[in-house]
């Protein structure tokens, strides 16, 4: 894979966006892969959070690409567990807030059964749209 | 004419500066090994420690005829004698205040951290300590001693 | 008999609603009286983490508005969620007089809030008044169940409001001892049972179930004690894979109940899926207490 | 105020004298008060420009000296010894810097030679105002106490009494021997650790010049540099050195079984008994905290029936000594963090998550295993092991910050040696980053990598799941992008160092700094890592940082080299340029007392007193007294008011 890490566009550089947003200091990673190890939803993952970190320190502007952001759950393991304090959930939702800003849709209503629809807990179905809208 | 007659002259800036032993006269003397030139208003005064520095000095280099006082030591941290730099900071910090309240401009004060290994950053210290001395003119807050 | 504001939220009044109905019993049989907000609204479920996104906040700060206006020090709550949002919203807020000022001037239709509210889960409330004081009102000692309890995340994460120890929790365990049952501690029980994402990946709920599920019952257990209708809804309700079998999942609260010596037919819920009287049935739980 | 003060004035070939009017300067100088006599000179510091002061002094009768010339950091050492020979006291000579800080930076204007003047006058205005100082001569204790009986004490023991100097080797356990009496094998030769140490603590316990003090403590240090008064309390062993053979007749007679220390609980020991066969001394300990007879009342003396030569005191009482030293040595070695601190790794609950030393314990053949390694819950020998590396380490968050410097080897070592021991045993290595910076360390490494069936996964494990008898680690590879979670008998824990427990009462007790993470301080991380802030005492190995067995020796001796030093002399002489109170002006009020860097101002009867030892002369006490009671001899405030009125104006 080649990957560039100059940035041609004029807008805020991703890294910096994300790290107004969640107020964390992506910088202090180095890599141990902690977050990943424990994360509950990493089979579903198309990267890990060590690896969504790293793509941010390189300032890589495709990194919201990624679906692993919509993949998390929220557990808050990996913020626990991080060494160097990096509060990782943070992240992932700066990751999906930057996404919903720039006009995805991760709701998809249609998709969700309705005999499922009415079995949910309120707090599921509240939780998702919270996630999924911002 | 050798000891100049300060009326005759234009007005040039009269520093008196105490230097700790380890750091900064050894940075001073860094500046002249590498040949660094700097305003030669500047006179030495090596102490062992900043934390010797007792504030009555500073009044006295006013009441002397001094126009700005320099006070430097070690980088916090790096005291020879661990911790005589807070000291002095604690004490200048002081002072300044004090001299603010009575209307003494803070920069005719100033105390910095310089390394023995930083002729320049002394010899740049020199240089816009005179140059802000300067600009504020001669000390005339208190009656001068008769010299 | 103390009394102390209680904020229900949105999913003990339905969904959940055994868990509430269990709790509030429980609550009585302990000389405790929750007296519900007259008013209250969404939590908001879930703590903003970003900081463009503080508005959503303002939901959880008018519920504790509320608290304060009605004159209580604490509000309890009962799910898990409820009072994760809630502790953080206040966290954040305290810990941030801009942001606070920024907020009631949002919230204009309100008084300010002073941030003096605490928000206290129903299980710290059980642990302040300690195991031998619950111990000595048990009637129906839940002697010979083999219950793991099963924290999830917001119970106990992120620290800041979380009750316990984000890894090694024990605040039911001493509970489940105080009520007589014998604790199983499963190294699964603070791990994620996959949250919300039933609603848009239902797939990962069963997986995540069965680690859960089998974790447990490899440790010994034969039921579940959970404190948040999501897990529940995820660990009973979808629960593992259909070749896999299921324990017995209960509200927390179910279980005070019981062994407080409530009627079966009020502490557990119509909505539990796995069925709880077989298993209580054959450890003589289902019986009236002997005086 | 004397007035017969010479001045000369180094023209330092052109040096001075292209910028400065050395002539000007001279006549200038010549009719300063006090001034008896000024000449200029093409070279100082040359022997016919020492000459030429000299004759001055004794033509003129001088008795103060100013040179100016180039930085008092250049040739004051020389000046002084030149004004010396020739009689007049070496802290009367002044040096003004007119090279450095004056016709090097300067042009050659009217200017440059004024503050010249300047300067000159300020020397001579100082050297009017000094007196004569005799150095400080203090007498010197020749011997030393070591506190820590590891390697690094005993190395340092060893030294100094090799050299012909009495030492105290004091030791809190019952044996010397430290962590690594501990160890199997050691990276990266793989050498047996008892059959190296073993025969340093043998040579360290039969030299005639080492005192060995084991179940003891330094409770109580006075004094300072050269002269230290150290109070070592001696815990009852309740069994007589002398008497006792070591026959071992009294361990089976003993009913009580406690779990080793020395075996880190993986195996046990009796409430009498030795730690490990080769212990040094080898006289067996009643721990009486285990022992059935608490307190006075004797309900079973079993052991001292069994022990012939009637070696058992159940009376034996605490002792205190004190000892006289010049030098101390602190190498109190380190410890790991305790598995209770892992709580996501199940903590002190799983019994197969075991940390490094148990690991060694296991390895070991005198250990609880005989060197067979079997896992703690079943004894079974595990068929799988991963290693958790920087367990602890590189976690500002939950543990330390820090990098434990061996972890990474020693967890190689331990892959390598079970790979050896169970060929068809399969290894996870779990690391973040391989150190490996010794001499032969990366070579030791990359043969480890080698090993079949020895992996290296690059990433921190999050999570330890007890299953079925085994342990599933929840880990990650972070090179492939994957989440990994395997299966094994058996983790372990590299855990962090940290050092040992009670470092900081003894650290407060000895007057020496400690760091953020408990360490000692040395006095400079790169030119003076075997002293402590603190003169005269000094520090060996790990209790300073994390550090191997041959990084421990080279800092024991280091320090042992440092107190070899200093014994080299006869006496200690002292800089006078010290504090100096007038106790006619002192009232008493302590202000210098809590200023003082280095604890030298004490207060007797309500004067201030200054230890002449302690005080470095620094002077920061000398703008607290009010009173105007001190100062520091050669920065007085008379002579630098003198010097500030001859620079001002
Ligand atoms: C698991 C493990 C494996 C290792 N493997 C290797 C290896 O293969 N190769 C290698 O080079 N290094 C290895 N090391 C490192 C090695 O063990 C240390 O470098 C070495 O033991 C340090 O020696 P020390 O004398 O500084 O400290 P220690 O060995 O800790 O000795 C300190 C001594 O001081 C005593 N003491 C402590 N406090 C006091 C007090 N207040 N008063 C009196 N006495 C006190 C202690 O009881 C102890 O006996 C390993 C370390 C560990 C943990
Ligand atoms: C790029 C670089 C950066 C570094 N940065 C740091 C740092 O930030 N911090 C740090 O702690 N360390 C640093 N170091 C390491 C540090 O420089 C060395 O540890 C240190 O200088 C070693 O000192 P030495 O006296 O052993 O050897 P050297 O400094 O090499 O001195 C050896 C001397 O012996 C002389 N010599 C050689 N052979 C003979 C002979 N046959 N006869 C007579 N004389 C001889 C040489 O000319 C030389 O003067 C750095 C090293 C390098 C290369
Ligand atoms: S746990 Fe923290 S330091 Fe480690 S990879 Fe994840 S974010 Fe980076
Ligand atoms: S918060 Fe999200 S990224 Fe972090 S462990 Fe949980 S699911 Fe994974
Ligand atoms: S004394 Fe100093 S200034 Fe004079 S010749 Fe020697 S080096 Fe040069
Ligand atoms: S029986 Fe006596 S002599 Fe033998 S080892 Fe025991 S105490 Fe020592
Ligand atoms: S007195 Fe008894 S219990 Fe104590 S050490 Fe001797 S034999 Fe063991
Ligand atoms: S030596 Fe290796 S294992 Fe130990 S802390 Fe350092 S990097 Fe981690
Ligand atoms: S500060 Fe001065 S007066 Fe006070 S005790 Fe010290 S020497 Fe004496
Ligand atoms: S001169 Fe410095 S070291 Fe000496 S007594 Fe004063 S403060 Fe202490």
């Amino acid at each position: 894979m080649k990957t560039s890490m100059g940035s041609g566009s004029t807008r805020i550089p991703l890294r910096q966006q994300v790290e107004e947003l969640c107020e964390q200091s992506i910088g202090t990673c180095y890599q141990c892969g902690n977050c990943s190890s424990g994360c509950p939803m990493g089979p579903w993952m198309d990267a890990l959070p060590n690896q969504l970190i790293r793509r941010l320190q390189l300032g890589l502007e495709d990194t919201t690409r990624f679906a692993s952001p919509w993949v998390c759950a929220s557990c808050f393991a990996c913020g626990v567990r991080c060494p160097k304090g990096i509060d990782v959930p943070r992240v992932m939702e700066a990751l999906r807030v930057v996404g919903l800003r720039s006009g995805e849709d991760h709701i998809g209503p249609h998709t969700i059964e309705k005999k499922r629809l009415s079995q949910l807990p309120q707090i599921a179905l509240v939780a998702h749209m919270r996630k999924a809208t911002g | 004419m050798l000891i100049g007659d300060r009326k005759q002259q234009s007005y040039e800036p009269r520093i008196v500066a105490f230097l700790c032993n380890w750091c900064a006269y050894a940075g001073a003397d860094l500046a002249g090994t590498q040949r660094l030139s700097y305003p030669p208003n500047v006179r030495v005064i090596r102490l062992m420690c900043s934390g010797r520095v007792d504030p009555g000095f500073i009044i006295e280099a006013f009441l002397e005829g001094a126009d700005g006082v320099i006070v430097a030591g070690c980088h916090p941290g790096e005291c020879h004698y661990e911790h005589g730099n807070r000291l002095a900071e604690r004490r200048m910090t002081t002072l300044q205040h004090l001299l603010g309240f009575i209307g003494i401009e803070q920069a005719r004060v100033r105390l910095a951290w310089v390394s023995a290994a930083e002729g320049r950053k002394f010899a740049q210290l020199i240089e816009t300590t005179v140059e802000e001395v300067r600009a504020l003119g001669p000390f005339q807050q208190f009656p001068r001693r008769a010299p | 008999m103390t009394s102390l504001a209680y904020y229900p939220g949105c999913s003990l009044k339905r969904f959940a609603s055994g868990c509430e109905i269990a709790g509030l019993e429980a609550a009585r049989r302990l000389g405790i009286e929750l007296v519900e907000l007259e008013r209250w609204n969404c939590c908001g479920t879930v703590f903003s983490m970003s900081s463009g996104e503080r508005m959503h906040h303002l939901g959880s700060l008018r519920n504790l508005v509320r608290v304060q206006e009605a004159g209580y020090p604490e509000v309890v709550t009962m799910c898990a969620m409820c009072q994760n949002t809630l502790r953080q919203v206040n966290n954040e807020v305290r810990g941030d007089g801009d942001s606070l000022a920024m907020m009631n001037r949002f919230m204009d239709e309100e008084p300010a809030y002073r941030g003096e509210v605490e928000v206290l889960h129903y299980l710290t409330l059980l642990d302040r008044l300690g195991s031998e004081a619950i111990a000595a009102r048990v009637e129906r000692p839940l002697t010979g169940l083999r219950v793991a309890p099963y924290y999830g995340c917001t119970l106990v994460r992120p620290p800041s409001a979380g009750i316990d120890d984000p890894e090694d929790p024990n605040i039911m365990e001493r509970l489940l001892e105080a009520l007589g049952a014998k604790v199983v501690r499963d190294p699964m029980r603070v791990e994620c049972c996959g949250a919300y994402m039933g609603v848009s990946k239902p797939g990962t709920i069963n997986v995540r179930a069965s680690a859960i599920h089998g974790s447990a019952r490899n440790s010994g257990a034969e039921a579940l004690a959970t404190m948040c209708p999501l897990c529940a809804h995820n660990l009973d309700a979808v629960g593992p894979a259909p070749d896999e079998p299921a324990l017995v999942v209960f509200y927390f609260t179910q279980l005070v109940a019981l062994a407080l010596g409530a009627k079966p037919e009020q502490c557990l819920a119509a909505t539990q899926r796995v069925d709880p009287r077989p298993l209580l049935s054959t450890k003589g739980l289902l019986e009236e207490p002997q005086p | 105020m004397n007035n017969r003060v010479g001045v000369f004035i180094c023209h330092c070939g052109k040096n001075i004298a292209r910028t400065v009017d050395v002539e000007a300067l001279r006549k200038e100088a010549a009719g300063l008060p006090g001034v008896e006599w000024a000449e200029d000179d093409m070279y100082l510091c040359s022997d016919p420009g020492q000459q030429l002061i000299r004759e001055r002094i004794a033509e003129q009768n001088l008795d103060a000296v100013v040179v100016a010339a180039c930085s008092p950091t250049l040739h004051t050492t020389t000046f002084r010894r030149a004004v010396e020979s020739a009689g007049v006291n070496p802290f009367r000579l002044e040096i003004a810097n007119i090279r450095e800080q004056c016709s090097w930076v300067h042009p050659g204007t009217a200017e440059t030679t004024h503050k010249a003047a300047a300067l000159v006058r300020s020397g001579v205005e100082k050297a009017r105002r000094t007196q004569p100082l005799e150095p400080i001569h203090v007498g010197l204790q020749r011997a030393v106490v070591v506190i820590g009986g590891g390697v690094a004490g005993i190395q340092a023991a060893l030294d100094i009494a090799e050299a012909g100097y009495p030492v105290h080797l004091v030791e809190q356990g019952p044996n010397l021997g430290g962590r690594m009496a501990q160890l199997s094998e050691t990276f990266p030769t793989l050498d047996c650790s008892s059959c190296i140490l073993t025969p340093k603590m043998v040579e360290v316990s039969h030299h005639p010049l080492v005192t060995i003090h084991t179940l003891a403590e330094v409770t109580d240090v006075e004094g300072s540099i050269g002269n230290f008064q150290v109070r070592i309390r001696q815990q009852p062993r309740y069994v007589i050195a002398e008497g006792c053979t070591g026959c071992g007749d009294c361990v089976p007679a003993c009913p009580q079984v406690v779990p080793g220390e020395f075996d880190r609980g993986l195996g046990a020991r009796k409430a009498i008994y030795i730690p490990f066969p080769q212990a040094v001394p080898f006289t067996y300990t009643l721990d009486r905290e285990h022992c059935l007879n608490q307190g006075p009342l004797i309900i079973c003396d079993r052991c001292a029936q069994a022990c012939e030569p009637r070696a058992i005191d159940f009376d034996q009482q605490p002792s205190e000594e004190l000892v006289e030293a010049g030098a101390i040595v602190l190498a109190t070695g380190c410890d790991t963090l305790p598995l209770s601190h892992f709580r996501e790794y199940g903590h002190d609950r799983h019994p197969d998550v075991i940390d490094g030393l148990m690991f060694e314990r296991l390895l070991s053949a005198s250990g609880p295993t005989h060197g067979e390694i079997r896992r703690p819950s079943d004894h079974r020998v595990p068929k799988s092991i991963a290693f958790v590396q920087c367990a602890g380490s590189r976690d500002p968050e939950r543990g330390k910050a820090y990098c434990s410097q061996i972890c990474c080897m020693y967890t190689a070592k331990h892959a390598l040696l079970y790979h050896h021991a169970v060929p068809d045993g399969k290894v996870y290595i779990f690391y973040i980053d391989i150190r490996a910076g010794g001499k032969g360390y990366e070579e030791f490494v990359e043969r480890v990598r080698a090993e079949d069936g020895i992996n290296y996964i690059r990433g921190k494990v999050a999570k330890l799941i007890p299953k079925d008898g085994k342990l599933e680690v929840w880990g990650v590879d972070t090179l492939l992008g994957e989440q990994v979670k395997v299966e094994v008998d058996l983790v372990v824990l590299a855990t962090a160092l940290v050092p040992s427990q009670g470092i900081q009462e003894l650290a407060r007790v000895a007057r020496v700094a400690i760091d953020g993470d408990g360490f000692l301080s040395e006095a400079h991380p790169k030119l003076r890592p075997v002293e402590s802030q603190t003169r005269g005492i000094y520090l060996a190995g790990t209790a300073q940082g994390p550090r191997d067995i041959s990084a421990t020796v080279a800092h024991a001796a280091g320090a042992a080299s440092k107190v070899l030093g200093l014994f080299s002399h006869d006496e200690l002489v002292e800089e006078p340029t010290i504090a100096r109170v007038n106790e006619a002006l002192c009232r008493g009020c302590s202000f210098c007392v809590s200023v003082c860097p280095y604890d030298a101002i004490s207060l007797h009867e309500g004067t201030a007193h200054v230890n002449e030892t302690l005080c470095r002369g620094c002077g920061a006490c000398t703008p607290a007294c009010f009173a105007a009671a001190l100062g520091p001899r050669g920065f007085e405030d008379d002579q630098i008011l003198a010097q500030i009125r001859a620079l001002a104006c």
